[in-house]
């Protein structure tokens, strides 16, 4: 098992929500985040003067899928959350050891 | 008639109950816009009301209220209050100015509506001042200054025609100007604080009852009328818009509490001139009509962002109208529709047809010549970072 | 005598005063509830002022202020306000009628404690209908309309039997009839959005100083006699329910800002009766009493989840009850017991027995019958999700 | 002259005006704390009004308001209440006296800007009934109760040195003796929740109308100037300060709304005795000045955390010299130094500098004895897990 | 080290955390997050249509432990945590490779 | 790759984040979340009662980075965020398999 950390803006949340739906991947966990990227958040122009924005709030999927199912969902958010802008996003993989379920005693491991 | 302690008290807190209204303007859309511009939205409502009082105790109120010039515009006369009393006929002069200042305070505060979340503050500041005196100072001046409308017989007891018509049809003409905020359309763009906007909202049916029974100015039977029907009004368009939205899905918050405000937008013009049941109907067709006029600003993509034009715009438009087939000698005086006056009813329906059109006009070419010279809209970056931050420099939980 | 301009603009801005309190209920509740809740609990404030006010000026004013019907209720003479004209004693017959809706209005409100995160909202809408039909509009009739309890002799200033007692004892009635809150007593259901609820309690403040002072219906002595035990039962029972909290642990503002209710709920029938003296003993009294009834309730497991029976109920028995005591004829006419006046002491004690076992009794029957027919409660699934969405289709950062 | 409705009307709504004010102040400083100090910021201001008012009702008001003893101080013959009736000149005596209640409440509220975050509860209270008997008592006798400054002929309409000069110098000698909050300097403790702040400034704003005006004790045109004047002030103030930050970085809201506040402090005094023209000068030079006095308070590392004495101590002194300067014989009946009168600035300057002297002097005092006893500020660790947990037991989204 | 992240109904917080306490696990870290599982969320009936509201709020918590603490701690949240009914939550388990306080320059690898 | 995540005081969040930017480390996600150590929070003394205030407000960074600067990144956090008392926060890496960003196509795998 793999998770996957997708970190997106957060307007598009409902186009990446619809367009993993739609292949049939719903589990997911979400929550609001804050963050810069490389190129060190967002600038404004004010009087000459630059001034960093330098936390800008996204969201953040964290989903647990099958190793087969990681490049398929990969695909999914790229095609869903791109703008081609600045500050689309990124996408970490890491692996999971097990996942137990909690209503019932369904675990899985690897 | 000299001063009367009674109605003196009465427009002292109604002006107060009023001025109140302007923040609760800002507090209604700053629930309704993103989190990242509820600032803005809120700024905005205090600043366009510091910036309406200087203009107001300057030219404004001798603009709207000096002596006639050709039906159109009142003179200089008054500049700096010159002239304006502390006594007067029932109430001082100088109440009566500054009753009419925070009438003007809310106004400027409704437009914001149509440029919601991609404003200038600079361009706002500048069209506000200007606007204000383009627009509202000469619809003030016809309608309760000794122009036009008033010499026609056109009744608008509270400001349906002045207040609503005006920042409803103005917030259209910005928002075709100033366009849609970027990515309407693409992605949700739900109130996230509703909370607020029913804070907001509960201030505003508490000010209307000064604004409405207020315009009396006087403490008597006459404003109890005013003070009956706004808040029959008001709840039959909470009722009658939560039904409509009920029958195609959840009756939300948001459009109960729009519904009310439809309901006291409607009775505004009228709430001199007509009696309670009239209310429930005039209340009533307002929340649903506006909801309709929403549901088609929605399906024509339109971007007035935070519905002045459906519901003060539609809403002033219906009021005026109503008051022209409601209104009973036995309350004020003129007869409407239902009691055979047809002429009343034209009267009115002219009345707003050419403030429709002179709102609308005059401000669009407003908001152009300031994009043109100034620019009216920030940079999509700024947009997208939210105008509390890049026009405030300040964030909700920074 | 003719009207007033003095007492008619007090009365004006006290209606408006009061109108105000009914939003403060749902911010004062809504801030206690869970997050998934506050829309609801706020809308549900709006709505209840919205459905009483129709119901009032079509039946509702006719059936407490009509023509006596054996002391139980008014005739339909004045329905739809037939009748209710803009003139008057002292202020427009109008007025009044409107100041008295606006009381019915908040009760309702008051009363969604004991079905709150809980109740259908359809159902609630037919439940407020008949509530105000069947409980308020008779409990007023028979305090302000000339109905029995007036006849008696009974005192009840501004409503501490009318609008506390019958909200107290039938939320308590409705929470019986709805159950406890899904998981209730398992997991903590604490106050989220303290601040709102702050905000709340800041406008009933404010507003009860109309709601009690109006009820003079003058602006005179005795409105500021009203004025003043207000607030000093406010401030006395904020400090004494903080006071007896502080024994037990850390001082909640919650606690601090519901004694405050708790010392205005109890002086709102003894405020034209009583001293300010006496009224640093009710609120005191009401701040310690309607903690001890809250930590009682809680005890019981009972989930009247706002504690308006704790606070509105029990405050008003006692409040109904200190006015039998404390009463002083200097200042309302009447003596009450510590004057040695026995009887009327009997006099209070029987009007708020007959009081609480009619509201409860009746709000019972009516709950269980709505139960029964179209269901009072949402479903498992449907408060889980919480009812903003599951009703409104909204939510807080949606 | 006996009682008259209309002003009775009038003070009855203004008392309950300005009582919104108290809570006002709490969300006006709430949104500037951290959110883990939001609560009990909101808190004290209730307790601050519930301890003043028990305080006033007993001890405070003869203590101001009684028979002048040497020039100092009011004699205990109106203790608890005595002597203080129903009727009066105009209005009841009773409503005076919880007129003045509420301005006596209000202040000991705008006092916790220099304690907050930090305060121990139960020191708060006892510097609260200390600091109102022994600060705020005097000074309302001095200028309002006959004592010496009035025995002078020291001009303050609505207590710009009374209310605001005494809690923004009170506030900074608080400051100094509990010491910055921990990580003052070091991190930043910017506003949380600026929305909050923005609505405790519209209440503020919409009470101070009655703060201003109410002064006038009469409906009448002398509280038509007071109110149109206020508003005037508040405007300009809020646009200097809004313009002169501009000009160094975005304008923040929070500057724009103290800047409002400024220029309600400034006229407070002068808003009986000048012209809507000099209003907007003192308002626009208030904004500037307390703006710079706020730069210069950071600049010396002083952390009088909320900005109490920037903007209420110096905007207080600059309303009380502007009287002296701007006060014409038509209006209030004395004149100003613009028109030659020196002397009565003199009077302003001395009274404000006595004032100012007494105020700082005396809480600081009071401070150290609470502190060397009781301590006045909370543990470390409470500070750090913030007041509405280790003070109320309380946080927001428990 | 494993890191262990629990999603759990927010109302059952307190048990779990007190089950915990109770056998000596106190370090956590916790956060707010919405989420929907294989179910896509919970479904509403609204006069025959089905409403989804497909993403409810969860409560998360992470705590790095050690590799003999992994499976007492999983029984305890299951059992502090289950209602039997759908949405009760996941536990996933996965690496951690290095602990440093920040306090002190302790540090645990592995 | 790895991924650091950092549990800080939030109070420390601009010093932490300006001195990563000084050695060039922009890119980060952060979020607030409350948590216990081993200490079990904080004790406050109330007339002799012990009341333990177990979730304190923390603020979390997440950065996933090469391996070779998990170490100066570690070591940078922990100067400008350490106050020597308890509560400081800790740090954890763990780690990552892939790294997509969003806007192009770009991968990172180890
Ligand atoms: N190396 C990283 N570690 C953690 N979070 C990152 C990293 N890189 C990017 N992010 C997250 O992804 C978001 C978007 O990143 P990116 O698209 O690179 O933004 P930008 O275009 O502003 O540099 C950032 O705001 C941040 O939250
Ligand atoms: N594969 C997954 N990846 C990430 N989060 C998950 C996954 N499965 C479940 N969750 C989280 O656990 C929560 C509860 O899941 P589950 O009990 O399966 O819910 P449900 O019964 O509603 O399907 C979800 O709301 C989601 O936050
Ligand atoms: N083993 C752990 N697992 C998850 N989070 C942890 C762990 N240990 C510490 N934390 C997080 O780090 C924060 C600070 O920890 P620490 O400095 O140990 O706090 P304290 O001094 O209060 O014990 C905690 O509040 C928690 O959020």
């Amino acid at each position: 098992m793999k998770k996957i950390n997708a970190i997106i803006r957060p307007e598009m949340l409902n186009d990446v929500k619809a367009a993993l739906a739609e292949q049939g991947y719903f589990a997911m966990t979400v929550y609001e985040v804050k963050g810069r990227g490389s190129q060190k958040g967002i600038c404004l122009q004010y009087r000459g003067k630059k001034i960093e924005v330098d936390m800008i709030p996204k969201m953040e999927i964290d989903m647990v899928v099958k190793d087969e199912d990681v490049r398929p969902i990969i695909d999914i958010i790229r095609r869903s959350a791109r703008t081609g802008k600045f500050g689309d996003g990124r996408i970490f993989v890491s692996p999971v050891e097990l996942v137990a379920a909690i209503r019932t005693d369904d675990e899985i491991t690897e | 008639m000299a001063l009367d302690t009674g109605d003196t008290a009465f427009i002292l807190i109604c002006t107060a109950m009023v001025m109140l209204m302007t923040p609760g303007v800002g507090l209604f859309y700053g629930g309704m816009v993103r989190n990242k511009n509820v600032i803005s939205m809120i700024a905005m409502s205090f600043i366009a009301f510091a910036i309406v009082t200087i203009q107001w105790v300057t030219a404004g109120y001798s603009l709207a209220f000096g002596p006639d010039i050709s039906g159109f515009i009142g003179s200089l006369e008054h500049f700096g209050l010159n002239g304006v009393g502390l006594d007067g006929e029932g109430i001082p002069d100088m109440l009566f100015m500054v009753f009419q200042l925070v009438f003007a305070g809310v106004t400027l505060a409704i437009l914001t509506s149509g440029v919601a979340e991609r404003i200038k503050l600079s361009s706002f500041i500048v069209l506000g001042v200007l606007w204000t005196t383009l627009v509202y100072d000469p619809l003030a001046h016809w309608a309760w200054g000794g122009g036009w409308a008033s010499q026609l017989g056109a009744l608008d007891f509270a400001g349906g025609t002045v207040v609503h018509i005006s920042s409803g049809f103005g917030a259209l003409a910005l928002a075709l100007v100033i366009g849609k905020r970027s990515g309407f359309g693409k992605f949700s763009m739900e109130a996230e604080n509703v909370t607020l906007t029913l804070v907001g909202g509960a201030l505003l049916w508490f000010g209307w009852f000064a604004f409405n029974s207020g315009s009396a100015l006087a403490a008597n039977g006459l404003a109890a009328n005013a003070f009956v029907v706004t808040n029959i009004s008001a709840a039959s368009g909470a009722l009658t818009w939560m039904l409509a939205s009920w029958a195609k899905g959840k009756p939300s918050s948001l459009g109960m509490v729009s519904g009310a405000v439809a309901g006291l937008v409607a009775i505004t013009p009228a709430c001199g001139f007509v009696g309670p049941m009239a209310a429930i109907v005039i209340g009533g067709i307002a929340g649903v009509l506006c909801y309709r006029m929403l549901l088609f600003r929605v399906k024509k993509g339109l971007d007035e962002s935070l519905d002045a034009w459906a519901i003060h715009g539609m809403g002033g438009l219906w009021g005026a109208l109503a008051t022209g087939i409601f209104a009973t000698a036995s309350i004020g005086g003129v007869n409407g529709l239902i009691y055979g006056n047809v002429h009343q009813f034209l009267i009115q329906a002219l009345d707003a047809g050419v403030a429709i059109s002179y709102a609308f006009v005059v401000t669009y070419i407003l908001a152009k010549v300031i994009d043109k010279t100034m620019g009216l809209r920030v940079t999509e970056t700024e947009e997208y970072v939210g105008l509390d931050i890049s026009q405030h420099g300040e964030s909700m939980n920074a």
